[in-house]
């Protein structure tokens, strides 16, 4: 953490309640600072992540929108040119396709086509994540769309603490960002220190350390590989949990190192597999250990379907700890 | 379900059948609510309670070979337009008898055999599938219809001015059908839409009408109009119905004080009910008795178990077909 | 560039003023062409000749510190919005001496210092912006005006209607100004656009105004009104301007008889230039003289020289600025 | 090729008069086939890839639409589900921004949303490639957004018989297809066979076979491959040249087998590199030929800037024969 809390007290939020913190901070320390998007006054947006937000900031600070996702994106961009910093509210991940215009053509390239004369602090703020029973439109992970895409910054936080701390740097960066939230994290509570503190992007961080096998895991997939390396200690297999925390920019070096020193990794994404963030993680890793890896990097994703409705469909779609568990043994015994 | 055109008077047959299809979908509905608290069903569901005299007009006026594309609050459209509840409920618990093998649940119900194109939980999203199966129609030289039904918020959505232009440059039979409930989730529409609706379709050359949605017989009587404009090559239209929800936004949305008022809901309950003013109209007409509206609604309350026993009674689909489907 | 709102009859200074600008728009515009003939520039670009009063006009109405945002067909606004030539043409040969380093080339010039905040090869693509630079205006309690600039095919995207809607819902000091000169590339508007183009904006709630313009007079005039009514808090309106242009879509669209006539091109440079309709009404109000004329074009033509003479001997960027300004 | 060519005449044809031809055929042996885009009319696109198919077909099958990619897109998708087999043209591949709601949440889920009653046999044809001078709006290749999505297959042609061949299958698939041109190619000639043939989706072509190293290139950069492997041959290093082809369904085993084969492998794709094609492409191969692989896989790929204008900077974010050539060299000579 780039700033030390500026008290030791250490709070128990859960992850809605440490985001909620972090744009309350941030509104009240920057005049700037605005939120636009569908219900997120009154309603605090369905997800009740904004709730009290509109009382304390008032509607000129936390604005209400039309369901024109393309345009409130859009209008945050031409915003952020211009002297404000909107933190604009996409409510489901599944709607960046709505806004992928305004994303790359126009946030995302404005500061280099201008020759570095304009900039675009905006924030976006959008959800992922599937096994809400939600069905297909309702439960993509789409950050490797925004991945992909020069210019942008993609955040996807895994715990309360790293929410809190990441989202400040978010909203204070001049670059376009996008966080995103996985839906099922909501409710999961977390230490979070009070007060005043930001996480740089770039920055991998070790969740769990461990010897044998690396699990690199982005988002709820945190929980995941966690719950598996917990598996895998009764077994004597120590496996090490690395959260990327930022895709872009990426922190090659953490991963590698991690990879090289247990000599096995394996990737757990919730995105689809095909073409999906496990892809790069896993080739980052395989080029930059390339000589230390005693087992090809696996790579745990999102079934490469349409997210289905129905129950024991969708609970096949995403790795599990038991998957990943599974995994790390055969790499760990061959 | 069928129904000519050519009158727009609603005689005693079909606004018998429109009431016994009405208390289909309110008996439908308050299981499905039912379902959501007892825990028996997956995730959330829209409920299109008070609003049933839209999907009823409309549906009514239509053949079983046009088509309709919904919303996410879609179990009325797919009701009216033929769809079985004991395949609905299957759908709505993820079953694998459901109408998509239980793949696609309630906001994705589709029923291609009586037309229904699916709901859609894209706002605005199936704008152009409407649109496009008008355009399919009109080139194969089929007389067939399509109505895109979608709630006030869609109008925030560009997509929706995008074929609205394509539709009325190219003459396509396709009518808009804007169920006007008052509310995007959360937000009251006129915080949040300028202007004025009816002069957005106008603007682009569509025809428009505006209708109490409350009153099935004038729902059905203005699309029955606009369907026959529409395969005789008149062009498209755009009909905004005025109606109400008179549940949350989903199932789940039970405090409501926040943005509307409990006197606000009464009263469109008690006093704008559309299948007890259609009631009160077969009554005063002596089209039906109260005896025989109850029997009505036995029906309906009968079929609705006999569907609900067959859903749950149906077995989910084995976690191997996650993989069927993807591709043809 | 400065003007006051309070009176909108045009006077001598601010004519000639105009004429000055849109002479060296049209020389610029000349010269852009035989550096693409010459095959000096990199790739093509799309001419503004013909088009000359819709920006001088609308610009001239507006502050320094007021915003505009641009198309594909930027250069006139470009200029009109105070741009030096020199450093204009080096960005279309891609030199580092250009507004954008040479990074973004014809289609993407901005020019933040006279509140350009730049051209876009989306079309339709920058309504979004124009609309939250009018909305960070209003939010910080500022008394600038945003103006965004499009051609008539970008009333083909949803993003103009979304962005308007809330234009006017938050009362935002935006005019959008649709430049209609008939033609989306190589297709007449009137077959891909439905309905009347005013009655579009007009639905969303907000101030409509239609204009010649060729008739730089008319569309200062219109834009200072406008300006006005914003700059007071009266919202969001939209400007229709008719205008034409004289070349092909892009420099390389040469042969244009299958979509439009030699004839049709030749009158609306016979008969509805603006720089000679400016020209002969100076002279018929005796605010100038052909001979002042004259040596205005003069000036523009020096200018012009030595803007282009900067631009040619400016260096290329290195290879190694390629990576920086992907992040502040 | 699947079906043998109906005659064994030859053509000489541009990648764009093979795409024509392909066109010109489906339209006059299909009667649901259409097209649907911006100037595709009179005017046959501002590249002219279609001159002539409205004089021949009327304009009835050739429409011209509005400048509404989402629009046209939505249209293609209702029309697709009605009865037709819609060719929509989205004139440069930048604009798949404006149709990833369509595209991804429509075209792509409707058939498993449906339990397989609904398809969608939409074809997309858009482009792809940068230095054409057309700065960062109109040269991206975005082929890794589509590829992501599970319900669209991807077809990324580099020579006119493949392009022939594989927009025939691209337009008799009962699902949505994504079929992308690269600008560049449009002028290139190559040998077409004359008359009716298809090419099937999901197998991999060996542009030229060789033994030291595998070089998997897409698109036009299968010319900057060759290139770079004559090249290496001058230098007594014998290059395997072999283009996927349709990146969904991907020939896992054929780029496997031939980096087994050669031990070494590159991949050379013109998306940008940050989880782009070229990370699946390269993951896969690291995956499945692990044993068999003497170094890492090496990945080429646009760098990770948006396209700048300037010919000098241009020229700096695609892959050349050089920079294969290069590659191929420290990954041989160890
Ligand atoms: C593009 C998009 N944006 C946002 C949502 C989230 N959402 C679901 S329903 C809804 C409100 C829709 O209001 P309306 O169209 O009036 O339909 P109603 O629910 O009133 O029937 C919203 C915002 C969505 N599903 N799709
Ligand atoms: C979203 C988008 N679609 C298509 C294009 C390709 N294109 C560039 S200019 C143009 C025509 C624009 O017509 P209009 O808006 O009337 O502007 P004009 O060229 O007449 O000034 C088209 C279709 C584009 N740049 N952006
Ligand atoms: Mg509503
Ligand atoms: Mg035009």
């Amino acid at each position: 953490m780039s700033s030390a809390p500026s008290a030791q007290v250490v709070l128990e939020l859960t992850f809605a309640q440490a985001i909620n913190a972090a744009l309350k901070e941030e509104l009240a320390r920057d005049p700037a600072v605005f939120i636009l998007g569908e219900d997120v006054a009154e309603a605090g947006t369905p997800f009740k992540v904004l709730a009290g937000l509109v009382e304390e900031f008032g509607p000129e600070r936390v604005l209400d929108s039309p369901i024109s996702e393309a345009g409130i994106t859009g209008l945050g961009v031409g915003a952020a040119m211009t002297g404000l910093r909107p933190v604009v509210d996409i409510m489901f991940g599944d709607f960046l396709t709505l806004v992928m215009d305004q994303l790359a053509n126009q946030a995302a390239k404005t500061h280099y086509m201008s020759g570095g004369k304009l900039n675009v602090p905006l924030t976006l703020r959008t959800t992922m994540g599937a096994t809400r029973r939600s069905a297909a439109q309702h439960s993509q992970s789409l950050h490797a769309w925004v991945a992909h895409v020069p210019g942008l910054k993609v955040v996807l936080p895994s715990t309360p603490a790293d929410a809190k701390g990441l989202l400040k740097t978010a909203i204070r960066d001049d670059n376009p960002v996008v966080f995103i939230e996985d839906k099922m994290d909501y409710a999961v509570k977390g230490e979070v220190p009070d007060g005043e503190y930001t996480i740089p992007f770039g920055v991998a961080d070790v969740k769990r350390p461990g010897e044998d096998v690396t699990v690199v895991a982005t988002s709820s997939m945190v929980r995941v590989a966690l719950a598996a390396a917990e598996q895998l200690e009764a077994e004597g297999i120590s496996a090490e949990v690395i959260d990327p925390r930022t895709l872009v920019p990426l922190d090659v070096n953490g991963l590698v190192s991690s990879a090289q020193k247990t000599g096995r990794a394996i990737v757990v994404d919730e995105g689809h597999r095909g073409y999906g963030a496990s892809a790069e993680l896993a080739a980052v890793i395989a080029e930059g250990a390339f000589w230390g890896l005693d087992a090809p990097v696996r790579r745990l994703a999102a079934l490469d379907v349409p997210i289905p409705f129905s129950p024991p469909l969708e609970d096949a779609t995403v790795p599990t700890p038991d998957l990943v568990a599974q995994t790390a043994r055969e790499l760990v015994r061959g | 379900m069928t129904a000519t055109a050519s009158g727009t008077a609603v005689g005693a047959e079909l606004a018998l059948e429109m009431y016994g299809r009405m208390t289909l979908i309110r008996l439908f509905e308050e299981q499905a609510n039912e379902l959501y608290r007892s825990a028996k069903m997956p995730g959330l569901t829209h409920l299109y309670i008070g609003e049933e005299g839209v999907a009823v007009g409309v549906c009514s006026a239509l053949r079983r070979d046009d088509w309709i594309t919904s919303t996410h609050r879609g179990h009325g459209h797919c009701l009216a337009k033929g769809a079985e509840p004991g395949r609905m409920f299957a759908e709505l618990l993820g079953k694998e008898a459901g109408y998509c093998r239980g793949k696609g649940g309630s906001m994705h119900i589709a029923d291609h055999e009586n037309g229904n194109l699916g709901a859609n939980a894209i706002v605005g999203g199936s704008a152009g599938i409407a649109t496009g199966a008008a355009f399919s129609a009109k080139r194969r030289g089929a007389d067939q219809v399509a109505v895109c039904f979608f709630g006030e918020g869609a109008l925030g959505q560009g997509l929706l001015y995008e074929v609205m232009n394509m539709a009325s440059l190219w003459s396509l039979p396709v009518i808009y059908v804007c169920e006007n409930n008052l509310y995007n989730e959360y937000t009251h529409y006129l915080e949040v839409t300028a202007g004025d609706i009816l002069a957005r379709p106008r603007a682009f050359g569509l025809e428009t009408r505006e209708v109490d949605g409350q009153d099935v017989r004038a729902v059905y009587a203005a699309t029955a109009e606009l369907v026959e404009r529409a395969r005789a090559g008149a062009g498209p239209s755009f009909l905004l119905a005025n109606t109400y929800r008179y549940h949350g936004h989903h199932v789940g949305d039970v405090d409501r004080s926040y943005y509307r008022t409990k006197e606000e809901e009464q009263l469109w309950r008690d006093e704008r009910d559309p299948l007890a003013l259609l009631g009160s109209w077969l009554e005063e007409q002596r089209h039906a008795t109260g005896e025989e509206l109850r029997r009505i609604e036995e029906e309906a309350r009968s079929e609705i178990e006999r569907g609900l026993a067959f859903a749950l009674d149906a077995p989910f689909p084995d976690a191997s077909q996650v993989t069927e489907d993807v591709y043809v």
